[in-house]
């Protein structure tokens, strides 16, 4: 039990602490909640896909097809495992994982909150590009691996594609690791608590930094993102249309979705690292503006009437159902998973009164450590939304113009940006 | 028991033997390229090894630089390699013999 | 003919000149079981890296004699399965069939039959270029048109269904006219898509028309220039593109397409974009002339004196219309029988498709689906 | 191991990961020169770079680590991996794989590696001395540290090292140019 508690009221990382039953349990929690968060990644954005596109999407596991992640990931797992014949099996076999290691390694070093990350790295910003680059391994190999045409060519167009927009990437992020630079004491840091404390420190998003340049530097971090993931508009390596599926188009099965876990996994990180660099991370919107006792509370109340919202939403799919003896099980299951919704946010609210009222650290702690992550999760979730959003509404770029992008477009802003940062930095 | 200098030097002396094993015997020049890149990783862990020792950072500045080198060397060795192969159709060490032809 | 379609030669696909020697030369098949083939096309493409040296079409996989079928049939018998070439708009086939044939007994449609028919075939036109713009959209990479679409199709589709009970081979012409009559409220409905219409049209071309990725994605994508379109026999929106201002509706006219005032829409550079232009000008078009037909509709009867049986005298007749994907032509051979004794069909697409090697070469592999959708093929129609 | 280290530094296991990853470095250096597929010794080679890179992290170099990572693993390999693809010569794989003089080669590296080892022996006490307390160098600040003696003490080096890369970029392009 002290054990267990031992790491209530903390003010350090259980990795930083040395604590390492809390970093294992974070560990845990991080990969079982990161798996999570995909099956629910992929129901939504079939859900709101289809209701970009005048379709209403999977209904009929579940209500409203609330089941339908299970009933794939069933799916997927009975499946035949096919390996081509003419495949190389080891590397065939170990290309879904080089993908889907590298995606889920950078989740240690995510800061969820001041103290909410299994650890904190001095060099945690360098730490995360180097590790996610590695998932293009992933795909080069599984490309090669297949010993088929299209798979090739989709594994030497992915390579060549996050290569060139790790570039500008990787500027976009040094002029925000430039502004951390700024603090009273004067030096930067590469780690990501520490960049998130810099914009504590320095009352201000990076976002809003020097306005326009934080921006810029976003914006381009924010589009080289989406090419770092694959996803459309910049999703030649799976382009559909011209490659049947690109780089997986042999796989099948559990491998298959491997790879889909490990794509989605790398979108929740690349956005975490957007959030932390630029959106201020675990803090809260208006910290300085809303400042005060009464504002906080407010905010602390947000998680819980976010979960009782969602309830109240699934309430009203409930009273909107067809009220045919064919729906009452649907009826009945979409009703429980209301009240399990609004009863998370219950006990949310009364955690966050109750550590208004009470003096007890424990709770206290327990609330503000709810807060720092639903916030940051709150903000990664609008890049998700903003991911599907992109491919509803976008065609696909093609090779070249892709390159050009990157390369005459994205490249040259960033290093202007880079530069404008510096000298602004240095006069200021 | 406790994991002194020597024991990262051997590490490194061993990656460094496996790199000079693979330059002079293989014959393709890609595992060739790859030997190389074992034989200056050997030499970087010493370097930090060595300045984790002293307690001084240049070592660590060495292999900084260390590694510049090698993505340069293994672009411009590729590069020769991909030129190579447009002319003569091979990646054999042995067979590249001739400085004309 | 220029250089480019001297290049046209056999690819030469199964001896490299120089064995290995170029590391990037790569064949690949592209179908004949692929998403963006629309159907069975198979295309083999030669590559050097992304850059497409040459293709060659392997046609033939939904063939089914469509033709040879004919001289075993009856006149009437026969007019069905023109419906299955181009099946997404088989109210055109089936006018330009009948058209044929009473071109061949010298009859002539009655009016009234003149003006369904126009207004079929137009709201038909519409139908097959919704198609067309939402699997093109969809193979460059925009999924949601094709929903817009198909949801948009929906609504003419109810309207065949309607009037003759079939929503896709609709068989909605018999010799000699129509068959039906207009059913209560055709004109209604009609009127109703007339207005439902044109705003679907803007929410198209507010996702594509100004959509940067749209532009460079079919900007100078697969030119065609217009001396070489009209060497291929190139026809329909494909050769308008080009700047040929050729449409049979109005160079021709049949039925009783003179009556009406519309507009041939052309392009000046015969890429993708242009095409694309082209096809959403001419659904705004078509609206039109549907406009002018119900409300310009006559009374009368529906159907022609046509024999119950039906023997034309001994001769042949070539009759072309303007089907959505270009000039639809009909050769039929009588001998005199109840049965043709030959006939040939032009099929649009299949000509079109001869134009896809000269506009991809040189160019990359996304290209050629792009190609390909803006060449709006239909492989029951290119196979028969 | 050491009081004076700033906390969160400190590896647990130190002789555990510490043997697991140089036994890995080792093995997979192994497999790096003696596969017969080049992408097998290459994917080899990166379990190499990773470890070690592990291992720069028990040595209290994380920028190092870093750096190896994000250049070594993620970008000079899979521009291997990328040339290897290009020149896939299945007739290769089916030659032989060692040169004529590989007795040869082999004799000099064993005389190499014994070289090593009598050098150890003979510095066993010079290298197993304890090390010398860590400095805030080696702690959190270390990235900071090596970022000032890269543009104060070795400034020069530095920039000619950029100029390295300047020319190993133009070297590469004007080598796999088919056309100038």
């Amino acid at each position: 039990m002290n054990a267990l508690m031992s790491y209530f009221g903390s003010k350090q990382t259980p990795g930083v602490a040395g604590n390492q039953l809390w970093a294992l349990i974070y560990i845990f929690i991080i990969f079982a909640g990161v798996a999570v968060i995909v099956i629910c990644m992929n129901w939504l954005e079939r859900k709101v896909l289809a209701h970009f596109q005048v379709r209403i999407g999977p209904m009929r596991v579940g209500p409203h097809g609330l089941l339908q992640p299970f009933a794939d990931a069933l799916k997927l797992l009975t499946k035949e495992d096919i390996i081509p014949q003419e495949a190389d099996k080891v590397v065939f076999w170990m290309a879904p994982v080089i993908g889907l290691l590298a995606a889920f390694t950078v989740y240690i070093v995510i800061p969820f909150g001041p103290t909410q990350a299994v650890t904190d790295m001095n060099i945690g910003i360098l730490f995360m590009l180097g590790v996610s680059s590695l998932g293009v391994l992933g795909i080069v190999t599984a490309g090669w691996a297949s010993n088929s045409h299209y798979p090739l060519i989709g594994a030497l167009r992915s390579s060549a594609q996050m290569v060139s927009y790790e570039v500008a990437m990787g500027l976009a992020v040094v002029s925000a690791i430039l502004m951390t630079s700024l603090n009273r004491d004067g030096t930067g840091t590469l780690s990501m608590l520490g960049i998130v404390q810099a914009q504590q420190q320095q009352g201000i998003w990076f976002i809003f930094k020097f306005f326009p340049l934080g921006l810029i530097a976003f914006l381009i971090f924010a589009i080289a993102m989406v090419a770092e993931t694959n996803r459309a508009p910049f999703d030649l390596p799976e382009a559909e249309s011209e490659l049947t599926a690109g780089f997986h188009t042999e796989y099948s099965g559990l491998r298959w979705s491997l790879f889909m876990l490990g794509e989605y996994a790398a979108m929740i990180a690349v956005s975490a690292i957007a959030v932390t660099l630029w959106l201020g991370g675990w803090m809260r919107p208006f910290p300085n503006g809303l400042a005060g006792a009464g504002w906080d509370f407010f905010f602390a109340l947000w998680p819980g009437l976010t979960f009782i919202g969602l309830g109240g939403l699934a309430f009203l799919g409930v009273v909107r159902m067809p009220s045919a003896q064919f729906f009452k099980i649907q009826r009945v299951g979409l009703a429980i998973f209301a009240l399990a919704l609004a009863g998370l946010g219950g006990l949310l609210i009364a955690i966050t009164i109750g550590a208004h009222y009470s003096q007890r650290n424990i709770i206290a702690s327990t609330s503000a450590g709810i807060a720092y992550v639903y916030w940051f999760l709150l903000k990664v979730a609008v890049f998700m939304y903003l991911f599907i959003w992109y491919r509803a509404t976008w065609p696909r770029y093609r090779f070249d113009q892709l390159m050009k992008v990157g390369w005459k477009v994205l490249l040259p802003i960033s290093l202007g940006v880079l530069i404008v940062t510096a000298i602004v930095g240095m006069i200021l | 028991m406790e994991i002194t200098t020597l024991h990262y030097l051997v590490v490194a002396a061993a990656l460094f033997v496996l790199g000079v094993i693979g330059v002079l015997t293989r014959r393709n020049v890609v595992i060739v390229l790859m030997s190389i890149e074992l034989i200056l990783n050997a030499v970087n862990l010493n370097l930090v090894a060595f300045s984790r020792m002293w307690g001084g950072l240049h070592g660590q500045v060495f292999a900084v630089f260390i590694v510049v080198d090698a993505a340069a060397e293994a672009a411009v060795g590729l590069g020769i390699l991909i030129a190579f192969f447009r002319n003569r159709e091979t990646i054999n060490v042995d067979e590249i013999d001739l400085l004309k032809w | 003919m220029n250089d480019r379609t001297d290049a046209l030669s056999n690819l030469d696909l199964e001896t490299p000149e120089k064995p290995y020697l170029d590391s990037n030369e790569l064949i690949i098949n592209m179908g004949p079981q692929h998403p963006a083939t629309h159907g069975v096309l198979r295309v083999i493409l030669k590559l050097d890296g992304e850059k497409v040296l040459g293709t060659e079409c392997v046609i033939g996989y939904l063939h089914r004699g469509v033709e040879k079928i004919a001289e075993n049939r009856t006149y009437t018998m026969f007019n069905p399965y023109v419906d299955r070439m181009d099946y997404v708009a088989a109210v055109s086939n089936g006018l330009g069939y009948c058209q044929a044939v009473e071109k061949l007994l010298n009859v002539e449609a009655p009016p009234r039959a003149n003006y369904i028919r126009v207004i079929l075939t137009e709201l038909n036109r519409i139908a097959s270029h919704q198609l067309w713009l939402g699997t093109h959209a969809l193979d460059i990479g925009a999924m949601t048109p094709l929903f817009y679409t198909f949801r948009d199709r929906e609504e003419i589709l109810k309207i065949f269904e309607k009037y003759c009970g079939a929503r896709l081979t609709t068989h909605a012409f018999r010799i000699g006219g129509c068959q039906y009559e207009t059913y209560a409220g055709f004109e209604k409905d009609v009127k109703n898509f007339l207005a439902f219409f044109p705003p679907k049209i803007d929410e198209y071309e507010e996702l594509l028309t100004g959509n940067r990725i749209w532009i460079e994605r079919t900007k100078n994508v697969g030119v065609i220039s217009a001396k070489d379109a009209i060497a291929f026999g190139v026809t329909g929106p494909v050769l308008r593109a080009s700047g040929v201002k050729w449409d049979i509706r109005k160079a021709q006219p049949y039925a009783n397409y003179a009556d009406f005032d519309f507009e041939i829409p052309i392009g000046q550079n015969g890429d993708t974009y242009d095409r694309y232009i082209v096809r959403m000008i001419e659904m705004r078009q078509s609206l039109r002339i549907i406009e002018q037909a119900i409300n310009g509709i006559p009374e009368g009867p529906i159907m022609a004196k046509v024999p119950k049986v039906i023997k034309p005298p001994v001769g042949e007749i070539y009759h072309s219309i303007e089907a959505p994907k270009g000039e639809l032509g009909y050769f039929i051979v009588s001998d005199g029988s109840t049965q043709p004794y030959r006939v040939r069909v032009r099929p649009p697409s299949f000509v079109n498709l001869q134009a896809l090697d000269i506009m991809v070469r040189g160019m990359l592999v996304a290209d050629v689906v792009a190609v390909i959708g803006t060449l709006d093929i239909v492989l029951g129609e290119v196979d028969r | 191991m050491n009081s004076a280290m700033a906390p969160g530094m400190t590896p647990v296991a130190t002789p555990f990961f510490f043997y697991l990853l140089s036994g890995m470095a080792i093995l997979s250096g192994l497999l790096v020169i003696t596969r017969r597929n080049a992408v097998h010794s290459a994917l080899a080679l990166i379990v190499t770079l990773l470890s070690v890179s592990g291992l720069y992290f028990m040595l209290y170099a994380p920028f190092v680590a870093g750096v190896q990572i994000i250049v070594y693993a993620g970008g000079i390999m899979v521009l291997f991996l990328f040339v290897i693809m290009l020149v896939n010569l299945e007739r290769v794989i089916r030659e032989r794989q060692f040169n004529r003089m590989w007795p040869v080669g082999l004799a000099a590296a064993c005389a190499l590696l014994a070289l090593f080892l009598s050098v150890f022996e003979k510095g066993k006490s010079l290298f197993d001395r304890a090390s010398v307390p860590l400095s805030d160098k080696f702690g959190p600040e270390n990235t900071q540290q090596v970022g000032i003696m890269l543009y104060g003490n070795y400034m020069f080096a530095f920039e000619i090292a950029s100029l390295l890369l300047l020319v190993a970029i133009l070297g590469a392009v004007i080598m796999t140019k088919k056309r100038i």
